[in-house]
């Protein structure tokens, strides 16, 4: 397909991410992006070119992502985006799987003394612009009858200072995002999490409809660090598992069977996001669980036979 | 009979109206009014200026590296010169920014002399430094030959590409602005004229942050497919075709400014209309346009902070960007503070250079 | 001479190629032609481009259901509006924040464009420093700068600042009560208009006085006069038709009552400080513009100074100020997308913004967008055009 | 009708009146005359208190010269002044910079007003160019409207601040005629100016002017002909040979 | 060499030149006078096409004048021309002010172009300034570097506009010595000038306009002796009792 053969030409992935979510992507004081969503590109990198740092990131806002990933403008879009009925549809888009189970919450001052959102009637709501949230929200006070006034702002750096400023009652995001903005606070511990999840939040990255290759190439990076965790193979042991006897393992690792041809690169594709980025446990805990400030729990993101729901099909 | 004038001696004048006591009277204390108004300030000035003064000067923090050196209550200045390099020059890798600091040397090297009278070659310079010294400073900035390594444009930040983008997009405005004001003179040719009366009045009615997100996510879409460029040229583009605009119109007063005597002697010469225009028009025009040129260019670098909108990380956005850092959350008054202090400086001494040169070229215009 | 036929015969015609007229003629079809193909290159590929990746086009999102809220509308509009009522709602608001920007920049530009040429020298230099911190900073910052301020600084609405029970002043914005008109308020409305109307004729017979019999009338007050007590009477006789709806506190905030939110009020306040410093400098020169003569004529004549500014002054100063000002108006207006950063809904935050974002339709909505923007900044500069050819001073 | 006494005006620290003394009667027609920057236009700006002064007292038509408003302006309703450059309000036409004084200072109507202006413009002989804006008119007309503008006031002084000195020489003649019809008339006046053909037609005392003082004060036959001061002959010479 | 047929002009509706027939012989001298607005300046811009004519033929040189624009290229070439307001070029010096026209319209070498620019100003003498600005001469001296700018082109034909309408008296002497100086040396000349002096001196013909047509053209002792016409005696009347 054309953005397959492009990106390979050019030889880098222009990936679009948020400008500024910690654990999903955000810069560290070198510059360097970090986080799940920019984890997503460096696994494609790591396929197709055997590099997982030829990425080149564009930070876009939430209003400018499909825009900037329907013109061309990026090549994917891992940008905590919601999988929905008419984004797939309408937009000219593909999602190419799900990389985070998320669902919308609630953020509330402790001081406010709430203990449920059903208690939130007549609320002032903080709110990022351009994002199904928005309209969760409204379906969710629409349907409990409760009124609610929102307040939308363009980058989440704005949306938290009104929370923190007390221009709003509550801030509403996905939930990691909520974990993810309240260590933004000066004082995080002055803020709790409601326990309501009010939408469901699949969030994957986004591909443009009309190149097949690609989009498989996209999903199946993903697919690979999942089932990687499943087989137990992560970044410190793949070396030694190249040598494993298990037939998954060496099918996964592009020992043998399947061939890296059939996604149009290399066969040890598997072999380098593992290596380079690592499968998906080790990527979550990296990124947004114990290993970061975040310090969100696996939840529905564990591994279906973990009691989760994230389940790859298998590579054979 | 008749007997010489001897002039009286000049007297001092009254005690009351010379020295510190008349010059309150004449400048703070003139009439009931005057003294209520002089009362007030003061009371204003009273209230306001010491808690800002106590913050951020005498309470504040300006020695350390991390946040634990913010004890005292006032501003923490530590987040600033902590996080200076990036606010700077972005994150372009800290091994290269020399080659930053070489642009700016140099330029100013180039410029100092632009700013005594007596030097001889100013033309020449301001032509090396709009038309020459960019290709330096680009092969500088950008790397990949005579062995410097490559710095992609995402790296490039901070007040270096405040910088860059509102000089760029001047110098590159400044053609563009040149042919369209002709372009808009040409009373001959009815069509052409409309044409940029159009272009001009398009890119002047439209907000810049449209004109930014155009550039920024739009543009592949008006491109052939598979076409595609840097970010920050598209940026630059969209700034670029802006801000012509508004050179053309600064270009047409100059235009207009020249009397006609001045067309009607190259015409009576036998020069064309090129070189009537590039010979004499111009040289002169442009000499009166530098201060209208250096306000849009004031104009221009406030609005570059719009460019965040597309992500692109300006000092503004730096800022931003450090106060997403976990070890800095909370210092926000500070970063923004010292933004807008930078850009008070820079647009501040600008506005004033740009006001001596006015001042210098309507000598003898005062009542 | 004896080549006078020669020379007779010479074609008047000239060469084609060398003629100026057929020139320009061809230069601009030429001109015209790469326009037309530019354009038309742009807009196929854009056409191509859209339908290769399947991106839905025309205005037929306009209609559809926008599912969320907004947070400030002067009309009627709630989440199961159409995005083509989101237009209008952001175009409402926008143009509201631009009005309200206008009016007050244009009084902080003027009182301190005076103040700047005030003879006391404190006034002088706080106006100075005034001018040139505020012109040299950019407009985002201070947009944040003053909301932030705002919302840091003002109370939550349980510990509001009250005015008699009725005007609170929280982070939330200010709450004003808001008129509720039963049946009979008709009346008053039309004494409303009623009294407006007589107040333009008293100031016409006023003046027509004034010229007549050289008699100032003092209409200032008399016009104040009308202007509150008719309506007042007519209220007071027709029952009070009319009642208050407080604002009160339910729950976190307030219900009932008009709101004027922090978002709008920090706008406005940036908004009309940026460009205040901008008018002030406009009015300081079109004052300075006025030569010194002219007052010193005006004063031996015995014009009072304030007849003087009035009469003499002003409007000569007017004709300087009035075309950089109406840029300064255009500005302001094109500034106000600024809005978005705040969460202020105005056009480009909830029409380029979200809408934008939930149709995906960036083409038709950044059209529509800056087609907004364009026919603005066309009324100003008609008007503009108009005023200067209205009051070109006349000069031999 | 006007007495200055022992007047001092300082700018700043700079001595330019120094101690005048000068009585003008009813009538009478004063020319100022003396080198440039003598402190001519100081003095007859400090009459009608366009300038403050700092020493002294002036008395204008028995009213001293205070920092009363109200004071300076009755004066300034009684005193007409004519500048080197005309001052005419570019914004009204003719006759509204005629009928715009009487109207808000004497609060005459409109129509007298008007009537007022026509009268006045047909005395300085330009009726026909009521309706026009000051900037349609040549130099010479403007000045001659100035005059008339003055004198809608009905002033009982009028002063001159070299009324001739900006014009081209062929309309410094109608503006002198004009003048002169004025003194014939009684009117009392002081005239800064350098045409001392004008001075010996009309003046009743021609003052010579040095440095902030008043050096000497004649008749015209006695300051021409038989000047008392060497610096007088200095000045008179220069300008009589020009 | 330069011949005018039944040439008519417009401005708009407004009919500036009617119906001129002129006929001005090699090495003739030409002075055309006449009451301002009367169609001078027009006349003599038409003639190296800084205004267009509607109507008729000018023919110049051999070369009629028609829109085409090598045409106008060779006439102007040979056709120099003088304003009233000098219209030296402020931001070059004097020499690069001789210098440019040469350079740039007939490709002479810098060099060559400098000395021709010395060569003329010698002979307009005044070789001294060279390295000046026009703006730090006197209107005599920028007048001349304007005529010495003309001829350093070589034109055949000299064309002025009232060269010394806007200078000093002191200064148009000095212009007019080296008008004289060049009409000895046998150029052929059109000059717009009220200059009678100078008329009688050099002109072959003097031209008397009014209302945009030739009242009268003759030589300068019947023209001014002797004229024809009433509006020719009454203009004559006006100028020399001047
Ligand atoms: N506003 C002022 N501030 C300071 N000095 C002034 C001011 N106005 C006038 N002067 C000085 O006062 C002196 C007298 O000025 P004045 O205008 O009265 O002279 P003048 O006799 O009218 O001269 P001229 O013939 O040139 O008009 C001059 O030296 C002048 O420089
Ligand atoms: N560009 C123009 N547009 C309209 N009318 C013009 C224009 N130029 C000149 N005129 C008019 O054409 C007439 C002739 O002008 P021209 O300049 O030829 O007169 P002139 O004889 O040279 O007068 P002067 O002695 O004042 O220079 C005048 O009435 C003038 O108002
Ligand atoms: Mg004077
Ligand atoms: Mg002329």
């Amino acid at each position: 397909g054309t953005t397959f053969d492009a990106v390979k030409k050019k030889g880098f992935v222009q990936c679009g991410v948020s400008t500024g979510l910690p654990g999903f992507s955000a810069t560290d004081d070198k510059g360097a992006w970090k986080g799940i969503d920019v984890d997503a590109c460096r696994a494609v990198a790591a396929a197709l070119f055997g590099d997982a740092n030829k990425v080149k990131y564009t930070p876009l806002n939430a209003k400018e992502r499909f825009t900037a990933l329907q013109s061309g403008e990026v090549d994917m879009l891992p940008r905590n985006t919601t999988w929905t009925y008419t984004r797939d549809t309408s937009l000219g888009l593909n999602f190419a799987g799900v990389n985070y189970y998320d669902g919308q919450g609630f953020m509330v001052t402790k001081k406010l003394g709430v203990k449920s959102a059903k208690e939130l009637s007549g609320a002032q709501v903080c709110i990022q612009a351009g994002t199904t949230t928005e309209l969760n929200l409204a379906d969710y006070f629409r349907a409990n009858k409760m009124e609610y006034k929102a307040i939308t702002y363009d980058s989440s750096d704005e949306t938290v200072k009104a929370f923190e400023s007390g221009r709003c009652d509550m801030l509403t995001s996905d939930q990691s995002q909520l974990y993810a903005l309240r260590i933004k606070l000066a004082d995080p511990s002055s803020a709790i999490v409601l326990p309501e999840i009010i939408s469901k939040e699949p969030l994957g990255p986004v591909v443009r409809q009309g190149d097949d290759e690609w989009f498989n190439l996209v999903r199946w990076s993903l697919f690979a660090q999942l089932n990687a965790e499943e087989a137990g193979i992560t970044m410190k042991n793949v070396d030694e598992m190249m040598k494993s006897a298990d037939p998954n393992v060496r099918r996964i690792l592009g020992v043998e069977g399947v061939k890296g041809e059939f996604l149009g690169v290399d066969d040890k594709w598997a072999y380098n996001i593992i290596k380079q980025v690592g499968n998906y446990g080790e990527m979550f805990e990296r990124n947004v669980g114990q290993g970061s400030a975040l310090k969100i729990s696996r939840g529905q993101n564990a591994l279906w036979n973990k009691g989760g729901i994230q389940y790859a099909p298998p590579i054979r | 009979m008749s007997h010489n004038f001897v002039p009286l001696p000049d007297q001092p004048p009254p005690t009351a109206s010379v020295g510190a006591i008349g010059w309150l009277r004449r400048n703070l204390f003139s009439s009931i009014g005057n003294t209520l108004l002089t009362l007030l300030s003061i009371y204003v000035l009273a209230v306001s200026l010491p808690p800002v003064i106590n913050w951020a000067f005498i309470d504040a923090d300006w020695v350390g590296v991390s946040r634990d050196a913010c004890t005292s209550g006032g501003a923490c200045w530590v987040f600033v010169s902590a996080r200076f390099e990036t606010f700077m020059y972005g994150f372009f890798p800290a091994e290269e920014t020399w080659r930053i600091n070489l642009i700016y040397g140099s330029l100013f090297l180039c410029m100092a002399p632009l700013f005594f009278d007596k030097f001889p070659y100013k033309v020449q310079l301001g032509a090396f430094v709009i038309f020459v010294f960019p290709i330096f400073g680009f092969i500088l900035m950008f790397g990949g030959v005579f062995g410097l390594t490559p710095v992609e444009t995402s790296q490039w930040g901070g007040m270096t590409l405040t910088l860059l983008l509102a000089s760029v997009g001047c110098v590159a405005a400044l053609p563009l602005g040149i042919l369209l004001a002709l372009g808009r003179q040409a009373t001959n040719m009815p069509a052409v004229k409309s044409m940029c009366v159009l272009f001009i009045e398009f890119w002047r009615g439209v907000p810049l942050i449209t004109v930014l997100f155009m550039s920024s996510v739009m543009l592949p879409l008006f491109l052939p497919e598979g076409v595609s460029f840097d970010k920050l040229l598209r940026a630059l583009i969209g700034i670029t075709l802006f801000q012509s605009a508004y050179m053309a119109e600064v270009v047409r007063g100059g235009l207009q400014a020249i009397p006609k005597g001045q067309y009607e002697a190259a015409d009576a010469l036998g020069l064309s209309y090129w070189k009537k225009m590039g010979l004499i028009v111009l040289p002169q025009a442009m000499k009166i346009v530098i201060p209208g040129i250096v306000n849009t260019f004031i104009a221009l670098f406030k609005d570059t902070t719009l460019v965040i909108i597309v992500g692109l990380l300006e000092i503004l956005g730096m800022v931003q960007n450090a106060l997403n850092d976990p070890n800095w959350l909370g210092y926000s008054t500070e970063g923004y503070v010292f933004t807008a202090f930078m850009f008070w400086i820079f647009c501040f001494s600008m506005s004033r250079y740009s006001q001596a040169l006015e001042r210098k070229l309507h000598t003898g215009h005062k009542r | 001479m004896a080549d006078e036929t020669s020379e007779r015969d010479i074609p008047a015609k000239p060469r084609r190629l060398t003629d100026p007229k057929f020139r320009a003629l061809v230069f601009q079809i030429l001109a015209s032609i790469t326009v037309a193909a530019f354009l038309f290159f742009i807009v196929r590929n854009t056409l191509h481009n859209m339908e290769l990746r399947g991106i839905s086009t025309g205005f037929g999102f306009l209609d559809r259901v926008s599912g969320f809220g907004i947070l400030q509308s002067l009309i009627e509009y709630d989440e199961s509006s159409t995005y083509g009522r989101t237009f209008l709602v952001g175009l409402l608001n926008t143009l509201l924040v631009s009005a309200l920007g206008v009016f007050f920049a244009t009084l902080i530009g003027f009182v301190m464009g005076v103040l700047r040429l005030s003879s006391n020298w404190l006034i002088n230099k706080l106006a100075t420093v005034y001018i040139e911190t505020f012109r040299n900073i950019p407009l985002l910052l201070q947009i944040f700068f003053w909301y932030f301020a705002i919302g840091f600084n003002l109370p939550s609405p349980r510990q509001s600042i009250t005015v008699g029970e009725s005007l609170f002043l929280n982070n939330r914005g200010l709450y004003l009560p808001a008129p509720v008109f039963e049946d009979g308020f008709m009346a008053t409305g039309l004494a409303i208009v009623g009294s407006i109307i007589a107040v333009i004729f008293l100031a016409r017979w006023a003046r027509k006085r004034f010229e007549a019999t050289g008699q100032l009338f003092h209409t200032v007050y008399a016009s104040l006069a009308i202007l509150i007590g008719v309506p007042t009477l007519v209220y007071v006789a027709t029952g009070m038709p009319m009642h208050l709806d407080y604002p009160t506190l339910q729950g976190f905030n307030f219900k009932g009552g008009l709101t004027v939110i922090p978002e709008l009020f920090a706008l406005t306040l940036a908004l009309s400080i940026y460009t205040g410093a901008f008018i002030a400098e406009t009015v300081r020169s079109g004052i300075q513009s006025v030569s010194h003569g002219q007052t010193e004529a005006a004063s031996a004549l015995g014009l009072r100074p304030s007849w003087t500014l009035r009469l003499v002054v002003i409007p000569q100063a007017m004709r300087v100020i009035i075309p950089p000002l109406t840029s300064q108006y255009l500005n302001l207006t094109k500034n106000s997308s600024l809005a978005a950063a705040i969460g202020y809904p105005d056009l480009v935050a909830v029409f380029a913004g979200t809408t934008l974002n939930q149709t995906g339709q960036a083409v038709e909505v950044i059209a529509i967008t800056m087609s907004v923007y364009l026919v603005l900044s066309l009324v100003i500069s008609v008007f503009m055009n108009w005023y200067n050819a209205k009051m070109a001073l006349r000069e031999r | 009708m006007i007495e200055l006494r022992g007047v001092n005006k300082w700018y700043d620290k700079f001595h330019v009146l120094k101690d005048i003394n000068l009585q003008v009667a009813k009538g009478e027609r004063i020319v100022v005359c003396g080198p440039s920057g003598s402190g001519k236009s100081t003095m007859i700006r400090c009459i009608n208190r366009l300038e403050e002064h700092q020493k002294g007292q002036i008395i204008v038509d028995g009213t001293e010269l205070t920092s009363d408003l109200r004071q300076v302006e009755t004066i300034r309703k009684e005193v007409g002044m004519v500048f080197q450059h005309f001052n005419l309000f570019p914004h009204l036409t003719v006759l509204e910079n005629l009928a715009l004084a009487p109207m808000w200072v004497r609060k005459t109507p409109r129509k007298e007003a008007e009537a007022l202006g026509m009268q006045y413009l047909e005395r300085v002989k330009i009726p026909d160019q009521a309706k026009k804006y000051p900037g349609q008119l040549s130099g010479g007309q403007q000045q001659r409207v100035a005059i008339a503008r003055s004198l809608c006031m009905n002033p009982r002084i009028m002063l001159f601040d070299e009324p001739t000195s900006a014009l081209d020489p062929e309309m410094i003649k109608e503006v002198l005629d004009v003048m002169i019809e004025l003194a014939e008339s009684g009117m009392t006046m002081m005239c800064v100016t350098h045409e001392m053909g004008f001075a010996k037609t009309v003046a009743d005392k021609v003052i010579f002017m040095d440095r902030g003082q008043i050096v000497e004060s004649n008749p015209p036959e006695e300051f021409f002909t038989n000047p008392q001061n060497e610096r007088t002959k200095l000045f008179l010479s220069q300008i009589l040979n020009h």
